[in-house]
């Protein structure tokens, strides 16, 4: 039976670590929820999109070359350079900010007010259409992402608990960079929106966007700004994800990892979003490692979302969300 | 013209796959009629129609597309291929599912208008075993072999065959979901590296394949002894893994590369002539090659169909018949360009499926290439025969059609 | 009380000037139909009329908050200091110094009551303690709001919502404010206090007032310059004083006959209603 | 004047009839906050009952606890001679209790005259399978209730909108709108909170005689919230007086207006 | 000038609430009736039907329903795809358990069933709310799916895990399997979204429809005012759930004819109709119609125009087909955020004042 537990406990770890995956998507979600109201349905398309930028940017890739070949005739696909990592993700993050102000420009300026499921809708288009876009733009075969981040078992963990349980436990080593930076990308957010103007202004658009611009606030700007950092955070974990699994279409899906650590965590939280994901992280690996076998396994799909639910039931607003005003 | 509608996925979550698979087809045809002129002077069409791999799209394709004459389809998608074989049926057109689809319709007495030679996923089941028998010295008893699968119709095609061969050779099978998309298996590779099995065997498709193969190297699983259908054994499975995934396995029912003189002429006449369809970057590849194979073996049963009726410009109906008379002979692969490029096999009304002949390929990343490993060689006929009278026995019941050759 | 228009000179310079504005909601729903108006440089002009008069549209169409709504101008012109303001953005008339205070309190719900406040200081450069200083000010106001600083404005009650939407607005320091109905659902205690600090910001820190109001009564005894809106037309306007004075007005709008006040018991029968239209 | 069981006669002259509702030391927290402390007071059958407070005393929160929406801690309310046991708001609503919002709470997306006809859901009998064929009972129910909410419409002079969307309205017609939603319940006992704020004078004395009226023809009674002293002394028969949760005053008009605790905390200076 | 509604004056109250009000659009109504039931089974051939003709008569059942829920009750579901599996399995165990049974019992049965599991994964609507609640019946779409995956009962233990409409008939007419012509499974679809919308515009113009339009405005207030939330929401998604189980159910036996439960109800599912719903207007049955149609027929003309007129690669087209759509559903919120219903009611109201411009 410890032999059991052992595996338990190695199922728990690297259950965290995957939640922690999982709210790198989940942040970007809640950034921009936070300071719209709005649910984004295009952040795992705006993942997907920074992901292939990026490889785009490092291998010189020119873009629409599909396009542009098929309409013009001729053959180019590449510049023929490479570009380091950190200078691409600097480029790409560009590309993000220029995204941002496209958004604010020609979709949400022209919404202000909208309820908040036409504001969603709105954001389906803008998945479909981004989608569209970076096929176009870069071509939708897989592309390999390398960054320089570690990959694979940690042996030093391996050893390390081998000597003390017998049998050495598997972390990987991408999963322990993804935590370091989703601690660092959540401890700046918490301090950015609940201690600063901008902050405070952000959340004020969130509640009614009508009272904001009548106080000054320039939900222009707002909304640049946030789309910006939600790009930003859609480029981390798009990095990630895409170091794991390859750029391909596939990564605009890993949203549908993050929606029950959204709504376990709160839409509004940003601790929630880690505190949800590691909840779930841990929750599906042990479900499918206990009960999935009885089952027939592949439970972590609905399991999250259940999960999830059951802590609804309890607390309508998730963990950490803003409580739901009820009032007349 | 002679219609030979592809239905196509350049887009959505498998577009990778999908890519190589169509410019492959399309090529062949366009060296066809660039080359010879088309088929018995008949000229080739191939009316792209993009599904997406789904279903719907599908259907649209299907139904827009048999109006012009369709010749024969190749549906690329299992779920495409289910709606398509009464239609197809009904409307007198035959089909190619080749190395997918229904695997019961390897017989032909029921399923008279599909076809799938000349390997099925049973086949494919039964080859890894197979594969493994010979690497063991022909035993395989008190092995551990786990089966990680996409978590669909699709995935769960080999568990039966599989299941039978276990109790048959003494293996112990461990059967492991992915669920879809299958971007997170550390569970599954989890339960692996705690298991320890001898071999993992994967049924997988799109991004599962990459993370698979990517988790197998993080828990240094030797890539050995890991074998993926034919669905997961092309470059852009094991690319991302980079080197890691060297070693990685493949079964497979058509060859590898670009050695044969039929790449030559491909060069000449479409590559070089500007006329390779998409960004004609995909030459070569292992899924080019089998979209190159399926509109080969079409062409050839085009020929055959042209033989039989004595007329240059056949129907669907013919065509079918050119089909159930298809052989494939070494000579006749050397003939077109194309030696050892595919298993020898013959197609009767009995057998849809032909020889079931499967060989392996293997991955070496030094060099970005794969190679065939192992010969074609023989499946268990006899486990794979029974299970296809029994499904293709519930389907005629269900759907009353009284099995016969006509 | 004093006269407030016989203390400040109305004919100074003119603020806000709002020309022949015609209004369409929705592309079919007209509601102003031709409405002018001109604010004094440190007058407080009050816009007074019935339901559904286009008080609320006029203030909105000021403050371009109306594109919000599917409204727009489709005539006229909105001037503030001679520059043409309808076709800017709203956050840059805050910046210019005409700030709203919007009908139906409109607070930041999740907001705490002080959160609420500080977003008003949002376009402000002047540091934080100035800010400080002026959150004291608000607090001085409306010690109620002190107490309850820390609740998420959403919980508070009708009245305490409405004192924050006026500190909020006060708290950006303003030239000139737009006020929609401030009275409304506040005590009467506080409504007078609510104007006292209008009269007293307006004489001792020169700020503008253009004010829709229902309460007439009190409207007309702060104001210095009024206008009567019906159905989207001005249909009447002059000095407050004159207004007052004004049979008409003081039959509709003030309640008061040549007998005095009336009760409202007394008017279960039906009344004639006199309409200039 | 005040007959503890039996009732009383108005100046006047209308009749006065037993306690309808008591609440009885009613305490109601919210966290920290205590929005009503230890209130009691009662409302009797046909009177129209005011309750006037300043801003935050509680008063909202006390029609809330009436219509069920906020459970206090303690106390207990009493309706109609027994004591009610805790139940959920549409219950009460069954139970002839209709009501007004201080915000405005129409229902933005529909007509107005959906929105008055949702008034009459405890008059609806027809089941959903019925109203999906839309034939015999279902229709006739219907007409036959569109005829009381028409009446009502009449009633309150809003015909002239009648299918128009509420969110295209003022303010003000917003507030008509509501009032006719609450009376198209036929309701023994209306709460209306603040339903003149924002109107000019006119507009109240409009809305002052519909609520003379109702209470008149139909002898509903009546509790309201309302900050315009004026129409508070003129309408209510007797008036309660909140501050800080507390109950600081109640009586007649007159009464209310002569108590020195009242005038402090919240009429300021002695009102005409 | 062309369109009026003066002189069309309403003797009684049952006048005034019927469906179409105005005489005009009464008869325009009676033509495209005539012309659907009557006049099109007689030009129908295979490509219209089944490429065309058939996926938007289903969608737009799956839309009214979902319509019902989201639209008119306010509850945001994402579940429609999991629902629609209800209804597509419970038809099939029916057809094969049943085989003499008329499909018209059939199909009405999986809705039944459908209604009974929409109520149940329905119940969490009464604490959850909004976005919250749309992620959360994502539970439903994720479990039905494994569900129905992983027992082999559901598909009848066939080997591949797929389900196959076998030939089945209606007065003797066959409408199911590769022999069904194409006018009969037409007019099988045909006549069930006829009652659909029928029912559905019956229940949203009386009692039910409002309990749930002001449970979707105001749920607080609504229950104050004496709507029973549960009563309310529970009814909304039992009805909304037996229109998605029908469409779920025609969906299978008729359109497709063979399923894979992951594949055709997948969460994708969900989306589109969603889509459907929210361009076509939210409470709105006529944009059911138009949200449906828009989504079915507009990939199909931009495949033509690009890939056959055009004669584009596939791909290119493919993903500008892909941007196009994302354009138009957001030039056409900006445009109006309420759905082509309302674009279209606009568009009357500004005819009726023609020629002024209001
Ligand atoms: N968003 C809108 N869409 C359509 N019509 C509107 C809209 N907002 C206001 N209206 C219409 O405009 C007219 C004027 O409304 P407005 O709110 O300006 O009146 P008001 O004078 O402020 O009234 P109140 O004193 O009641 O607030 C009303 O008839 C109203 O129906
Ligand atoms: N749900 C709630 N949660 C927390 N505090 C609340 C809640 N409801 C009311 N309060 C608080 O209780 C107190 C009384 O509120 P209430 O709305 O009853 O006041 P009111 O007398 O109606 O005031 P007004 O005249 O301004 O409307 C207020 O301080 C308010 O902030
Ligand atoms: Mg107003
Ligand atoms: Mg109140």
């Amino acid at each position: 039976m410890p032999d059991q537990l052992i595996f338990a406990t190695e199922v728990i770890l690297n259950g965290l670590m995957a939640g922690v995956l999982y709210a790198l998507v989940a942040l970007g979600f809640v950034l921009i929820y936070k300071a719209s109201g709005i649910f984004n349905y295009a952040q795992g398309v705006m993942a997907l999109f920074a992901a292939m930028t990026l490889v785009g940017i490092m291998n010189g890739q020119v873009p629409f070359a599909h396009l542009i070949n098929a309409v013009f005739g001729g053959h180019i696909t590449h510049f023929g350079w490479h570009i380091p990592a950190l200078l691409a993700i600097l480029l790409t993050m560009g590309v993000m900010v220029l995204l941002a102000w496209c958004v604010q420009r020609f979709v949400m300026r022209h919404l202000v007010g909208q309820e908040p499921i036409i504001l969603f809708m709105a954001t389906i288009g803008l998945a479909y259409f981004l989608e569209g876009v970076a096929d176009l733009m870069w071509g939708s075969e897989i592309k390999t992402l390398d960054v320089g981040l570690p990959q694979g078992i940690n042996l030093w963990i391996d050893e390390a608990t081998f000597n003390i349980f017998g049998y050495g436990f598997f972390i990987d080593n991408l999963d322990i960079v993804a935590t370091v930076i989703a601690a660092l990308l959540v401890a700046a957010l918490v301090a950015f929106s609940q201690y600063t103007k901008q902050g405070r202004a952000m959340r004020a658009v969130a509640d009614d966007h009508q009272a904001a611009l009548s106080v000054g606030i320039s939900l222009n700007f707002i909304w640049i700004m946030v789309w910006s950092v939600a790009g930003f955070v859609a480029l981390v974990a798009g990095i990630m994800w895409g170091t794991k699994s390859g750029v391909q279409f596939s990564l605009s899906l890993i949203a549908l990892k993050a929606l029950p650590v959204l709504m376990l965590g709160g839409f509004t939280s940003i601790p929630g979003a880690i505190v949800g994901g590691l909840i779930i992280g841990v929750g599906e690996k042990l479900f499918e490692f206990a009960i999935g076998p009885l089952v027939g396994g592949a439970t972590e799909n609905w399991f999250a979302y259940v999960l999830a639910l059951i802590f609804l039931v309890f607390r309508p607003q998730g963990l950490f969300g803003e409580k739901i005003i009820e009032r007349v | 013209d002679l219609v030979f509608p592809s239905l196509s996925y350049r887009t959505g979550p498998y577009a990778a796959g999908g890519i190589p698979f169509a410019d492959g087809y399309a090529d062949y045809f366009t060296l066809l009629n660039e080359r010879d002129g088309g088929i018995g002077g008949v000229m080739a069409k191939v009316i792209e129609c993009e599904t997406g791999y789904n279903t719907e799209k599908g259907v649209e394709c299907y139904e827009s597309t048999k109006g012009e004459g369709a010749l024969i389809y190749q549906p690329l998608s299992t779920g495409i291929t289910y709606q398509l074989i009464p239609k197809t049926t009904a409307d007198d057109i035959p089909m190619h599912t080749m190395g997918y689809g229904r695997t019961s319709a390897k017989n032909g007495k029921v399923f008279s208008h599909t076809f799938n030679y000349p390997a099925n996923y049973w086949d494919g089941a039964s080859g890894a075993i197979n594969y493994l028998l010979d690497e063991n010295g022909g035993d395989l008893s008190g092995k551990k072999i786990a089966l990680v699968y996409h978590n669909s119709a699709y995935g769960k095609e080999p568990i039966r065959t599989l299941e039978e061969l276990s109790k048959k050779h003494g293996f112990e099978l461990a059967a492991l979901p992915v669920d879809h998309p299958g971007q997170e298996q550390k569970s599954q590779w989890l339960q692996i590296r705690r298991d320890k099995p001898d071999y993992v065997l994967m049924w997988g498709w799109g991004v599962m394949n990459q993370v698979a193969i990517q988790e197998a190297a993080n828990i240094r699983f030797p890539m050995e002894n890991f074998i993926g259908i034919w669905w997961s054994g092309a470059e852009h499975d094991v690319m991302p893994a980079g080197d890691a995934a060297n070693g990685y396995k493949a079964l497979t029912f058509h060859n590898v590369g670009t050695d044969y003189p039929l790449y030559d002429d491909l060069k000449t006449h479409v590559i070089d002539a500007g006329k390779a369809a998409g960004a004609g970057d995909q030459v070569g590849t292992v899924l080019y090659n089998r979209g190159l194979y399926a509109a080969m073996l079409a062409a050839e049963a085009a020929k055959k169909a042209q033989e039989i009726h004595g007329t240059a410009d056949i129907n669907a109906s013919q065509m079918r018949d050119g089909m159930e008379a298809l052989e494939m002979t070494e000579e006749k692969m050397t003939e077109l360009g194309l030696p050892n490029f595919g298993p020898t096999f013959s197609v009767t009304c009995e057998n849809h499926g032909g020889d079931a002949l499967v060989g392996v390929t293997q991955w070496d990343a030094a060099n970005k290439a794969w190679t065939l490993i192992s010969e074609f060689k023989p499946t268990d006929g006899e486990v794979i025969g029974a299970l296809i009278e029994e499904d293709s026995a519930a389907y005629a019941a269900e759907n009353n059609i009284e099995p016969a050759c006509n | 009380m004093l006269d407030a228009a016989t203390t400040t000179d109305v004919q100074a310079e003119t603020l806000l000037e709002v020309n022949n504005i015609e209004v369409i909601y929705n592309h079919v729903i007209l509601v102003l139909k031709g409405v002018s108006l001109t604010v004094p440089k440190g007058g407080i002009t009050a816009l007074l009329g019935g339901n559904g008069a286009g008080k609320t549209t006029t203030l909105k169409a000021v403050s371009n908050l109306l594109h919000s709504e599917r409204g727009e101008v489709t005539k006229g012109s909105i001037k503030y200091r001679g520059e043409v303001i309808h076709e800017s953005d709203p956050a840059d008339l805050v910046e210019k110094g005409v700030i709203q205070v919007m009908e139906g309190r409109h607070c930041f719900e999740h907001l705490t009551v002080e959160e609420n406040l500080l977003t008003g200081a949002y376009t402000r450069k002047d540091g934080s303690a100035k800010i400080q200083q002026d959150l004291d000010l608000v607090y001085s106001y409306f010690p109620r709001l002190k107490e309850r600083r820390r609740s998420q404005a959403g919980y508070t009650s009708g009245g305490e919502q409405q004192m924050v939407a006026m500190g909020r607005a006060l708290m950006s320091r303003p030239e000139t404010i737009l006020l929609d109905e401030p009275s409304m659902g506040l005590a009467p205690q506080l409504v007078e206090e609510i104007f006292t600090i209008v009269k007293d910001l307006n004489e001792k820190e020169g700020v503008s007032f253009l004010l829709a109001e229902q309460n007439t009564n009190v409207a007309l005894r702060f104001a210095h310059y009024g206008y009567i809106l019906e159905s989207g037309r001005v249909v009447m306007d002059g000095p407050a004083a004159e207004l007052r004075e004004n049979p008409d007005v003081k039959e509709f709008y003030l309640g008061v006959s040549d007998e005095g006040r009336k009760s409202f018991r007394d008017v279960r029968s039906y009344r004639r209603r006199k309409r200039w239209l | 004047m005040l007959d503890a069981s039996e009732g009383y006669v108005t100046e006047d002259g209308r009749k006065i009839g037993g306690v309808v509702m008591e609440m009885k030391n009613i305490t109601l927290r919210f966290g920290g906050v205590v929005a009503i402390k230890d209130i009691s007071f009662d409302i009797r059958e046909g009177e129209i009952r005011a309750i006037i407070g300043p801003n935050g005393a509680g008063k909202s929160s006390m029609l809330n606890v009436i219509s069920g929406f906020y459970v206090p801690q303690e106390g207990e309310v009493w309706f109609r001679g027994a004591k009610r046991p805790q139940m959920r708001p549409y219950e009460v609503a069954r139970q002839g209790i209709a009501r007004t919002f201080q915000n405005i709470a129409l229902f933005e997306g529909m007509s107005v005259l959906d929105n008055v006809m949702t008034g009459r859901l405890n008059y609806m009998k027809t089941n959903l399978l019925q109203q999906a064929m839309w034939m015999g009972k279902a229709e006739a129910e219907e007409t036959a209730n569109r005829e009381v909410v028409e009446k009502v419409i009449d009633f309150l002079e809003i015909q002239h909108i009648r299918k128009t969307p509420v969110a295209r309205l003022p303010y003000g017609l917003k507030k008509r709108v509501e009032l006719a939603r609450a009376l198209a319940a036929e309701p023994k006992l209306l709460l209306l909170d603040e339903p003149m704020a924002g109107m000019n004078v006119e507009e109240k004395e409009d809305m002052s005689r519909f609520i003379l009226d109702v209470n008149d023809e139909f002898g509903t009674t009546i509790a309201l919230i309302e900050h315009d002293m004026g129409v508070v002394m003129d309408l209510s028969d007797r008036v309660v007086v909140m501050d800080y949760g507390k109950k600081i005053g109640d009586g007649t008009p007159d009464e209310v207006r002569n108590n020195q605790e009242v005038i402090d905390a919240y009429l300021g200076v002695a009102h005409d | 000038m062309f369109y009026r509604e003066a002189g069309d004056f309403k003797v009684s109250y049952r006048d005034d609430s019927q469906t179409f009000p105005i005489k005009f659009d009464r008869y325009r109504y009676y033509v495209v009736l005539a012309v659907a039931f009557g006049v099109i089974p007689f030009l129908i051939n295979d490509y219209w039907a089944n490429a065309l003709l058939l996926p938007f008569l289903i969608y737009a059942i799956a839309a009214i329903g979902l319509n019902i829920l989201v639209g008119y009750c306010g509850q945001v579901s994402l579940g429609t795809g999991g629902f629609m599996a209800v209804g597509a399995y419970s038809c099939y165990k029916l057809m094969t358990a049943f085989p003499e049974v008329s499909m018209f019992i059939h199909v009405i049965l999986a809705g039944g069933i459908t209604a009974l599991v929409g109520v149940l994964f329905g119940l969490p609507s009464l604490r959850i709310k909004g976005f919250y609640l749309a992620v959360a019946t994502l539970a439903a779409q994720f479990f039905l799916v494994w569900l129905f995956n992983r027992v082999p009962w559901f598909y009848n233990y066939s080997a591949s895990g797929q389900i196959n409409a076998p030939e089945r008939d209606v007065f003797g007419i066959i409408i199911t399997g590769p022999n069904a012509p194409a006018w009969a499974t037409y007019l099988f679809c045909l006549v069930f979204l006829a009652l659909s919308a029928l029912i559905a515009r019956n229940l949203t113009r009386g009692t039910t429809g409002r309990t749930w339009m002001a449970i979707r405005d105001m749920d607080i207030a609504a229950e104050i005012i004496g709507v029973n939330p549960l009563k309310a929401k529970m009814s909304a998604f039992a009805v909304s759930s037996f229109f998605i189980g029908i469409s779920g159910a025609l969906f299978f036996a008729l359109y497709l004819g063979a399923v894979e439960v992951g594949e055709a109800f997948g969460i994708q599912k969900s989306f589109l109709v969603l889509f459907m719903v929210i361009i076509g207007g939210l409470g709105s049955i006529f944009g059911s119609f138009a949200g449906a149609a828009f989504l079915v027929l507009l990939p199909v003309v931009l495949k033509v125009v690009g890939a056959d007129w055009l004669g584009w690669p596939t791909d290119i087209v493919a993903h500008l087909q892909l941007v196009i759509v994302g354009a138009l559903i957001i030039l056409f919120l900006i445009l109006e955020p309420h759905g082509l219903a309302q674009l279209w009611r606009v568009a009357k109201e500004k005819l009726r004042l023609w020629p002024f411009p209001y």
